[in-house]
């Protein structure tokens, strides 16, 4: 379906460049929904940026392969990128009060996208289609809201539009990037099983980008787990939250406070700061907070990919893994 | 320690030809808690529910539209501006975003000594540098970020600032605004960690606002709900957790998204 | 230096543009400063019998000193012309650049010019007189010849009285106005001027604005309610108007619109600007967390204002100094151009304005004047667009 | 804005009754010149009252019949809100030098002022817009940065020193537009076209001095906006639901742009109605402007009076207009 | 996007809209033109009564007749005379509120008077009056009106019209208090005999008596009779009122006077004095509104033009009248020759030049001397023949250009400093520089009043040396930093002059600028003439720098009689106060033969300049011109009176066949050989 390889983004800041994004690999199978978990600044929302290549000009670029149907989408030109985007792959993002534009009403934003993708189609049709759409999205009178402006919607409501944009093209991909932070935990939930039956109808794959592990369990087949611009970890979700490998993934896990833990008591944590990205090495990102003397190699030399199970990737430098086995966290 | 009554905070809303006061944003609406010495009560609600407004209403950061704050015996809705000021070295706050609650042109040590300075604590300005030092390293910080600006601190460094200055004055009482909200998960078990080991070495007692459940039931002994300016609930955590009385306290129960996926994903299929 | 400040003159000096500009400015601004050195009648040094002499900073040093029969003060350039004469006496004296003052006025020797209007007239007359003698000669031609002989006369007469256009030789640069006087040096005077009325006025602008701008955003309630409307009602008033009718009341209550009386009306009028931005910046300011915070903390208002608030906001005020003073500037150049500003026998950019448009013959005083002015106006605008930049960096980025 | 225009019109109306050299006075004055004139015939008078005369003393009677003539009283602010009653019910009373009813005057100003405001806010918005458009998209090329250096020259240049310049180089030197006024004295006596291009002429120099400023202004204004607009999330949604680049940049952001060129709509509109009489004094042109401030040299109140209360009637129309313009442009505003 | 075109499209429209309807608009300026009644429609109002007197038969009658004529009988009618002014007058009225514009002259001067002035020899020629004869006492003229005379409507002008102008001007309703009281004491009466023969009374004798009683008529056929209101006065207005009306004042009013009077006399001394009462009276009135309702009216005139049309704000045009009645008389034959003239408002004075260039405007003033020698110095058009310049000196009443001291500030009382100012104004030097030489110094107060000009003082000139001695004398010894004197006291040697046109700007700068040589120090102060104005008058000025208007005779009074020192509102601006010269002037004012009021005015000046309260600074006695060549004008060019070619005596003529001719020759830009570019006529320079 999709396949990225050794996808790279540098930005170029004032005085530097930073790797944003280092050599990330995953392919993402049909009617399935990669999570993409990691803390602000692991590159979860750059990665999805550059697959529909939507990074910010001058600053941002990209290296690697998105392959869609076997053809690499950095490669193409703007009309062929035109085919793609709205068409084949979809995104929606996490605020909806910006993501809109507030001049047009939502008819016009919804319709446009079919004049788009179908330039035959009539208006009256047009129209049609998308009221059909935001019946879909389950948005109450929806002859009213085609009417409507952005700002006359609630936050929850927003979303579903932006989700009904995104989806009137039956996309066979869509890229959700962080849809429910911005959200009230209530209206989160209905927003993720909307996401999810939506997904069910057109049987469609989602990239969903999220810092909430939480939702991640809820919502996702796989989750790959990001630090620092790279893959730590990949792996379908019963298993990750079960048998998280990863001296990451599973101080991550540790680290948050638990239903059934008891009250009041010391949390797990890791140690140290999230890394810039102006000062990474090569080597093992975590090496530092881990808590395990790294010596300098480690910290150098790029750790490799292990595939540990069919499903299950996890990039670790081999002191990681012996002090890990050695402990016998998990 | 605490004692609020019936406290209500009206926000007037202006409008018209003539900026005529047209209606009335009912932020706080009779509200009524206590709060014990060393005791977390959590106070969680969706946003615009009213929970940051109230603890500022307490704080008397807004003149409350009604109702009274007691606290350690004083009515605080009826002091005076001096005599609120020496009431608040025992009523601290910690605010969310800590970029934004810590001046940026001041240096680090001058941030944690202004309250010092302030209620006259510490006679001469090396005790009050003796004090912020001590006070950083409590807070887990080098001693050399005393002559260092905010800006050169990551986010949960810069929290552990905030703290510092508020437990300067050695309070009973820490109001914490959505304190861990804008951190990222593995800095926010760190500040949690370090609420709890402050709180248990000075008795505080803390007012947990947040919107985040889980953080909330971990830290909190009680917790109350609100909803649109009211509390909903109120009740010690455990008993919120099991079984909740409020429709409103049952649904949000159920929306928060538990990090196992598979207890939703069998609840999801039946 | 703080921090962000510093910050701030980082970004500010990689942008060349501005830096160019801010040096240039600073440059002109010290060579107006210095006008007297640069612009004077008065020698810079006299050395005369042994003894030194620094006319343009001592008192009027009377001609008589310098062994000339005069009373009043010496005519240095006349006294250089004598010392040239007698090199033998070892006598000497330096003059400025540009030896006029923006009052002096130049005096053409017009005995060199008559003597070349007679050549050319006898030059002229001889060839018609010689056509004249001729009977058959072409009436035409010697009509044609008084033509060119008029046209030669007119131009070479036209040398003889001011105003003149720019020449090397004469040290007048720009040319002279119709007065006689050094436009260069009226423009450099004029400069400083301009550029002092739009900083006093900037200073106390400020001073205003902050202490009003402050109490509004800090206070709130009825004294902000009142004092917006004071606000809306000034910014309303036009502006020149008002001017004007105030100055025709001072005028006739004994006061003369000097420099100050300007100050003070363009004060009255236009401290509103700065109280405007002050009040939104504070309010802006009092709204963030930390105002909050130190509250909090117990900290009094007094305390907030001056510890907290103001030193945040004030940084801000760089950023509408360089506009302010263009604007100044522009106002004091148009309040004189149409005749209602400093006296007038101050050195002034409008009044050279004004001079330019009644004397169309005389192109170099307009164009002098506007390419002044467009080239300040120019320079502190960028400036203020690089501080602009500086503090606010903006980091343009777009999709593809 | 209506008390403040109650306001603004009671603080000039006060201050004009203090100015020296009103009706009164200038009649004063009148009367020593003509003392001059005519008495400069006689060796001397004979006559005390003729003595007190020549001093500019008036009896209250003769004050009374000259107040009278010029709609003055003792009372000032009986004036004032005769003035206002008047003013409101569309009678600006009459000018005292040019003898004509103020309304009058400045209806036959008015076409003067329309077609310089229209045709310049066909200029600004006509080329202003697209030129802001397209120096953002080819932001800091080559072309962008030269076309910056001119914006920023024209931005420093104030309308009338440009004016100036313009008048002596084209009219006078060079003599390619003529030097000044609205159209030429015999324009009466053109056909159509000779007409139009005797309007159009005349245009050229002036309309460049309305257009300077406010063009340079405007085009960074546009640029800054859409650079600003170029960066937000909805562009990033309408790229990702396939828009070219070139239509979202059109359709999207051009849309947002546009909003704070509609509030400056109005406030433009009005400055170029009212009038710059900086402008109009290099040009010679009676515009509106002129009319305030001939007026106010000759101490003509009346007119003084009602150009300002139509300024600020003309300021408040520019205000609605720019509600209007948001309005039909920001769905976000309404208009009520 | 859309939005956005559709804005643009509307404005764009807009403006084709606006051009379009701006040039179909038939008449952009509006035209008015004057009415023309036929006689036979004009209602003849009621005649005044005949006086009782008898017309005296011993009288010596004057004609007039015995005078050069002054026209050239080559002169041709026709063409028209395009002038500029600068601004529109505010209305047609020659009286009342806002009348008294610089266009009024041009009225004024097709307003004909009894007697006229003979512009070279300065002896009575006839106007309107053929003959007339003064009474042994010098109180009455009598004048016997010419039966030719006609308004330009074509009624005679009778002795009505005199009476009527009497009594209209003395009339509230024309809104002129100064009119209303010179007409009232200035000429007691007018008396009526018949149609033709009136009889001017004067209160008392005066010299120039004829000249004093020769009054212009105005049309009483065109403003209809008068009327009676009741009016209220001031007590010894009205009184005086009464009795000019030879009306018996009411016992109400006597009684209001007596008590008015005892209460002046009873009040005490330091109490303020009784404000004098009110009372109203009947007196004649001109109709109701008349100030509004003839704004724009055009009266009949007795003089050879009148408004014909005008474009308010634009242009006046005045049209000859083909059939006046004076054009064959002696005087007036070959005089006003032009069919129109046209003024043309034109504000700004470069602009008048560039179109006078152009050949749109006929001639042009060049009497600024940046404009002779630097604009108008080298002009395509006086190279190539088809323009003249003109300088012609002339012989009239200069108006006088002074700079006046305030002898009421405490520092400038003393003479010593007052002549070391003197001394250190450098006027030969402004003249020569600022002004190219051309203006003249003046020596005295009245230049050009003829024989009642001093012959022979001379104003003080620029004199350092003398300068200095009287600075060190009034105690100004010490030179401060910048240059500038200073005493004792440590008060700077430094005065504002005040001043109110602003091309004076330049010339005072000259003088500043030589002055500070001197250690003195002249701060320029300037505003609106209004402003300026006002400020002089309320003596708020140190120095001013000002001028009066020229008279037929000099005029001491105003200017320095003691009784209008240290008061405000009044022209003796330097406060002058001295004995001598206040009991000189009043004998001046009331001597009545010419050599006595010679000598005392010779006395006056010479005690002026001894006084030193003010300095003559310039005159300028001739006039420039830039003329076309199509302007012709007679031999002998102009009379010593002219004020330019273009004038009240209306001698020159265009020669209509020339226009064309030099138009079409501009056009091919031919050069015309035979003619002089410059005539500088020095005939009336110097002493006559």
């Amino acid at each position: 379906m999709l396949q990225v390889k050794n996808l790279s983004t540098t930005f170029a800041l004032e005085n530097e460049t930073v790797c944003a994004v280092d050599k990330l690999s995953f392919d993402l199978p049909q009617g399935k929904t990669l999570g993409i978990v990691g803390e602000s600044g692991s590159g979860k929302s750059v990665s999805a940026l550059s697959i529909l290549r939507l990074l910010p000009r001058p600053m941002g670029q990209s290296t690697g392969e998105v392959l869609v149907d076997g053809k690499n989408i950095l490669d193409m030109n703007p009309e062929e990128m035109l085919k793609i985007r709205g068409n084949k792959i979809s995104m929606i993002f996490q605020e909806p009060m910006t993501a809109l534009n507030p001049v047009h009403s939502v008819g016009k934003q919804l319709m446009e996208t079919f004049f788009l993708h179908f330039p035959e189609i009539t208006k009256a049709d047009a129209w049609n289609r998308s009221l059909e759409m935001l019946t879909k999205v389950g948005i109450p009178a929806p002859d009213k809201r085609m009417h409507e402006y952005p700002h006359q919607l609630s936050g929850g409501m927003r979303q579903r539009v932006m989700i009904a944009i995104a989806l009137s093209c039956e996309p066979d991909i869509l890229i959700a990037d962080e849809p429910t932070t911005a959200l009230d935990v209530t209206v989160q939930a209905q927003i993720i099983q909307l996401m999810k039956d939506l997904q069910k109808k057109n049987n469609m794959s989602i990239i969903f980008i999220t810092h909430d592990l939480g939702v991640v369990a809820e919502s996702c087949d796989e989750v790959l787990v990001m630090y620092a611009g790279r893959m730590v970890e990949q792996a379908p979700v019963i298993e990750l939250f079960e048998k998280p490998s990863h001296p990451y993934t599973k101080a991550l896990m540790a680290s948050l406070p638990q239903l059934s833990q008891q009250r009041k008591t010391q949390l797990q944590t890791i140690s140290g700061l999230v890394p810039s990205l102006k000062e990474l090495k090569d080597g093992c990102r975590f090496g530092p907070r881990s808590g395990f003397p790294h010596d300098e190699e480690s910290l150098t030399k790029r750790p490799e990919i292990q595939q540990i199970t069919e499903s299950h990737r996890i990039e670790w430098c081999p002191i990681c893994q012996k002090a890990l086995q050695e402990t016998s966290l998990c | 320690m605490l004692n609020v009554q019936n406290l209500k905070m009206h926000f007037p809303v202006f409008g018209g030809l003539l900026r005529r006061q047209v209606a009335k944003v009912f932020a706080v609406d009779d509200v009524s808690l206590k709060v014990e010495p060393g005791e977390t009560l959590g106070l969680v609600g969706e946003s615009g529910c009213g929970k940051s407004t109230l603890g500022r209403a307490i704080l008397q950061l807004y003149k409350p539209t009604g109702g009274s704050v007691q606290f350690l015996g004083k009515e605080l809705t009826e002091l005076s501006k001096s005599q609120m000021r020496d009431a608040r070295k025992d009523i601290q706050v910690i605010l969310q975003d800590p970029g934004e609650s810590l001046n940026s042109r001041h240096t680090v040590g001058r941030i944690i000594e202004e309250p010092l300075e302030i209620h006259g604590i510490g006679k001469t300005a090396k005790d009050r540098k003796e004090r912020a030092i001590e006070l950083l390293k409590k807070v887990g910080l080098q001693e050399d970020s005393y002559n260092r600006y905010p800006h050169e601190f990551s986010g949960g460094q810069r929290q552990r600032i905030s703290i510092a200055r508020a437990i300067a004055l050695e309070p009973k009482l820490i109001i914490c605004d959505e304190a861990v909200s804008a951190l990222d998960v593995s800095i926010q078990s760190q500040i949690l960690n370090l609420l709890m080991d402050l709180q248990k070495e000075m008795n505080l007692a803390y007012i947990f606002i947040s919107h985040d459940l889980s953080v909330v039931r971990h830290v909190s002994d009680r917790i109350a709900v609100m909803y649109l300016g009211k509390i909903v609930e109120i009740t010690d955590t455990d008993t919120l957790y099991s079984d909740a009385l409020h429709p409103y306290t049952q649904a949000l129960m159920s929306a928060i998204p538990m990090p196992d996926p598979r207890r939703k994903k069998d609840g999801s299929n039946t | 230096m703080n921090p962000i400040n510093q910050q701030r003159w980082q970004r500010f000096s990689k942008n060349k543009m501005a830096m160019l500009s801010l040096k240039i400015f600073l440059a002109l601004t010290i060579i107006s400063l210095l006008s007297e050195v640069f612009f004077n009648d008065k020698a810079l040094v006299v050395y005369y019998k042994g003894e030194m002499h620094f006319p343009f900073i001592q008192n009027a040093i009377p001609a008589k000193t310098f062994g000339l029969e005069n009373e009043s003060e010496a005519n240095y350039l006349e006294l250089q012309k004598t010392f040239r004469k007698k090199p033998e006496d070892g006598n000497w004296l330096m003059m400025p650049f540009i030896p006029y003052h923006y009052r002096s006025i130049t005096k053409i020797d017009t005995e060199p010019i008559d003597l070349q209007l007679k050549k050319t007239e006898d030059f002229y007359s001889k060839q018609i007189k010689e056509l004249q003698i001729d009977p058959n000669a072409n009436k035409e031609k010697i009509y044609q010849l008084k033509l060119t002989r008029n046209q030669a006369l007119g131009k070479l007469d036209s040398q003889k009285y001011h105003p003149l256009p720019p020449s090397l030789a004469r040290k007048h640069f720009l040319g002279t106005d119709s007065t006689g006087r050094d436009i260069l040096a009226q423009l450099s005077y004029g400069y400083r001027i301009a550029i002092a009325f739009a900083i006093i006025l900037l200073i106390i602008n400020y001073i205003i604005g902050i202490a009003i701008g402050c109490a509004m955003g800090y206070l709130g309630s009825w004294y902000d309610l009142l004092m917006q409307r004071v606000i809306e009602v000034l910014s309303n008033i036009p502006f020149l108007y008002i001017i004007i009718i105030i100055a025709a009341i001072l005028r006739s209550h004994g006061f003369t619109m000097g420099f100050w009386a300007l100050v003070g009306i363009y004060v009255s009028l236009g401290w509103m600007g700065m109280t405007w931005y002050m009040r939104t910046a504070t309010l802006k300011e009092k709204s963030r967390e930390y105002v909050l915070a130190a509250r909090a903390a117990g900290a009094s208002d007094t305390r907030i204002v001056f510890k907290h608030i103001l030193p945040n906001v004030v940084s801000l005020l760089v950023t509408f100094a360089p506009f302010s003073i263009s604007g100044s500037i522009i106002g004091l150049t148009s309040l004189d151009f149409l005749g209602y500003g400093l006296p007038k026998d101050y050195p002034s950019w409008g009044s050279l304005i004004k001079l330019g448009t009644d004397n169309i013959q005389a192109p170099w005083i307009i164009t002098s004047i506007v390419c002044a002015m467009v080239l300040v106006l120019f320079l502190i605008n960028a400036v203020g667009e690089g501080i602009r930049q500086a503090f606010d960096p903006k980091k343009i980025s777009h999709f593809e | 804005m209506i008390p403040t225009f109650l306001v603004i019109t009671i603080l000039v109306y006060f201050l004009c009754r203090t100015v020296p050299g009103g009706p009164i006075e200038r009649e004063k004055e009148r009367m020593m010149m003509a003392q001059l004139e005519e008495g400069a015939q006689s060796s001397g008078s004979y006559n005390d009252e003729l003595d007190k005369f020549a001093t500019g003393e008036l009896s209250d009677e003769d004050k009374a019949e000259l107040m009278a003539q010029y709609n003055i009283s003792d009372n000032a602010w009986a004036d004032y809100f005769a003035w206002l009653g008047r003013t409101l019910s569309g009678d600006l009373g009459v000018s005292a030098t040019y003898n004509e009813p103020v309304s009058k005057l400045v209806i036959n100003r008015m076409p003067i002022s329309i077609f310089y405001g229209v045709i310049s806010m066909f200029f600004i918005y006509g080329i202003c817009v697209p030129l802001g458009v397209l120096k953002a998209l080819k932001n800091e090329s080559l072309s962008d940065n030269i076309s910056s250096f001119f914006v920023f020259v024209a931005y420093a240049i104030p309308g009338y020193a440009f004016g100036a310049i313009l008048l002596v180089y084209f009219a006078g030197q060079w003599q390619l537009f003529p030097l000044g006024n609205f159209v030429s004295d015999h324009y009466d006596s053109l056909g159509f076209w000779g007409k139009i291009y005797d309007l159009l002429h005349h245009a050229v120099l002036p309309m460049s001095c309305y257009l300077i400023g406010s063009f340079a202004f405007m085009t960074m204004l546009v640029k800054n906006t859409m650079l600003d607009n170029l960066s937000y999330d909805y562009i990033r949604t309408a790229l990702a639901k396939g828009v070219p680049y070139r239509k979202a940049v059109f359709k999207h952001a051009l849309d947002n742009s546009l909003i704070p060129l509609a509030t400056h709509f109005g406030n433009s509109i009005s400055i170029i109605i009212g009038g710059s009489f900086l402008i109009e004094t290099v040009f010679n042109i009676e515009g509106f402007g002129l009319l305030g401030f001939n007026s106010l040299e000759s101490r003509d109140y009346e007119v003084v009076m009602g150009v300002l209360a139509i300024s600020c009637i003309l300021q408040m129309v520019g205000n609605l207009l720019s509600d209007i313009c948001v309005a039909y442009i920001d769905p976000r505003v309404k208009f009520d | 996007m859309k939005k956005y075109l559709t804005v643009v499209g509307f404005l764009f429209f807009a403006s084709i809209l606006t051009i379009i309807l701006l040039a179909a608009r038939k008449n952009t300026f509006l035209r008015e033109t004057r009415e023309n009644i036929s006689i036979a429609d004009i209602k003849r109002p009621k005649p005044f009564p005949i006086c009782d007197e008898q017309w005296p038969t011993d009288l010596v009658w004057h004609n007039g007749m015995d005078q050069d004529i002054f026209s050239d009988p080559k002169a041709t009618k026709g063409g028209t005379w395009n002038t500029s002014l600068t601004s529109f007058p505010p209305n047609f009225r020659q009286v009342g509120p806002d009348s008294n514009s610089g266009f009024r002259g041009a009225m004024d001067d097709n307003d004909l008077g009894l007697v006229d002035v003979h512009p070279v020899t300065q002896k009575l020629i006839p106007a309107l009056a053929k003959e007339w004869a003064i009474s042994k006492d010098r109180t009455i003229v009598y004048f016997k009106i010419d039966p030719d005379a006609k308004w330009d409507d074509g009624m005679p002008v009778i002795a009505d019209d005199f009476i009527f102008r009497l009594k209209a001007m003395r009339s509230p309703g024309i809104v002129a208090p100064w009119y209303n009281q010179y007409y009232s004491t200035m000429v007691s009466d007018i008396l009526k005999f018949d149609k033709h023969k009136i009889a001017v009374k004067l209160p008392s004798p005066m010299a120039d008596t004829v000249l004093k009683a020769a009054m212009r008529p105005l049309p009483y056929h065109y403003y209809g009779e008068l009327r009676e209101i009741r009016k209220k006065y001031p007590l010894s207005r009205a009184i005086s009122y009464l009795k000019r009306d030879n009306k018996e004042v009411p016992p109400n009013i006597l009684k209001i006077k007596d008590e008015y009077e005892s209460s002046v006399t009873s009040a005490k001394e330091g109490e303020k004095t009784p404000k004098e009462p009110s009372v109203e009276i009947t007196v004649e009135d001109v109709e109701a509104n008349w100030v509004k309702n003839h704004n724009w009216k055009i009266q009949p005139r007795t003089g050879p033009y009148n408004i014909s049309s005008f474009i308010k704000g634009k242009e006046v045009t005045f049209e000859r009248n083909k059939n006046w009645w004076a054009k064959d008389k002696k005087y007036y034959k070959n005089r006003y020759n032009v069919d129109q003239i046209r003024y043309t408002v034109i504000r700004d004075t470069n602009l008048a030049f560039e179109k006078f260039k152009l050949g749109q405007l006929d001639q042009f003033a060049l009497l600024l001397p940046n404009y002779w020698h630097s604009k108008a110095k080298y002009l395509d058009p006086v190279d190539r023949g088809y323009m003249q310049k003109l300088w012609f000196y002339t012989q009239k009443p200069e108006g006088s250009s002074q700079i006046s001291f305030n002898l009421d500030h405490p520092r400038l009382k003393d003479k010593n400093l007052r002549l070391g100012i003197i001394y250190a104004l450098n006027i030969q030097n402004m003249l020569d520089t600022v002004l190219y030489g051309d203006y003249e110094r003046s020596e005295t107060f009245h230049e050009g009043y003829g024989e009642y000009s001093h012959p022979t003082l001379k104003a003080r000139r620029f004199n350092p040396q003398k300068a200095i001695e009287y600075f060190n004398k009034a105690g100004y010894t010490k030179i401060a930093r910048d240059g500038v004197r200073i005493n004792d006291k440590g008060e700077i040697l430094s005065f504002k002059i005040l001043y109110a046109a602003p091309f004076h700007t330049q010339r005072i700068l000259a003088l500043q600028n030589e002055a500070k040589k001197l250690g003195l120090h002249l701060e320029l102060d300037n505003f609106d003439t209004t402003a300026v104005f006002k400020a002089m008058l309320n003596k708020e000025h140190e120095i001013a720098w000002h001028g009066w208007g020229a008279g037929l005779r000099p005029q001491y009074r105003g200017q320095f009689h003691q009784s209008f020192a240290h008061k405000k509102q009044n022209n003796n601006l330097s406060n002058l106060d001295d004995d001598e010269v206040s009991q000189m002037i009043d004998e001046y004012r009331f001597a009545l033969d010419t050599p006595t009021r010679v000598e005392l005015a010779h006395k006056i000046e010479e005690r002026l300049f001894e006084l030193a309260p003010a300095v003559p600074t310039y005159k300028v006695p001739y006039f420039r011109q830039g003329l076309w060549r199509w302007v012709k004008y007679p031999p002998f060019i102009a009379t010593p009176s002219n004020d330019m070619i273009m004038d009240a005596y209306g001698l020159f003529w265009i020669d209509v066949e020339l226009q064309k001719e030099i138009r079409a020759k501009m056009t091919k830009k031919e050069i015309i050989y035979d003619i002089p570019p410059l005539i500088k006529n020095t005939r009336y320079k110097g002493a006559p």
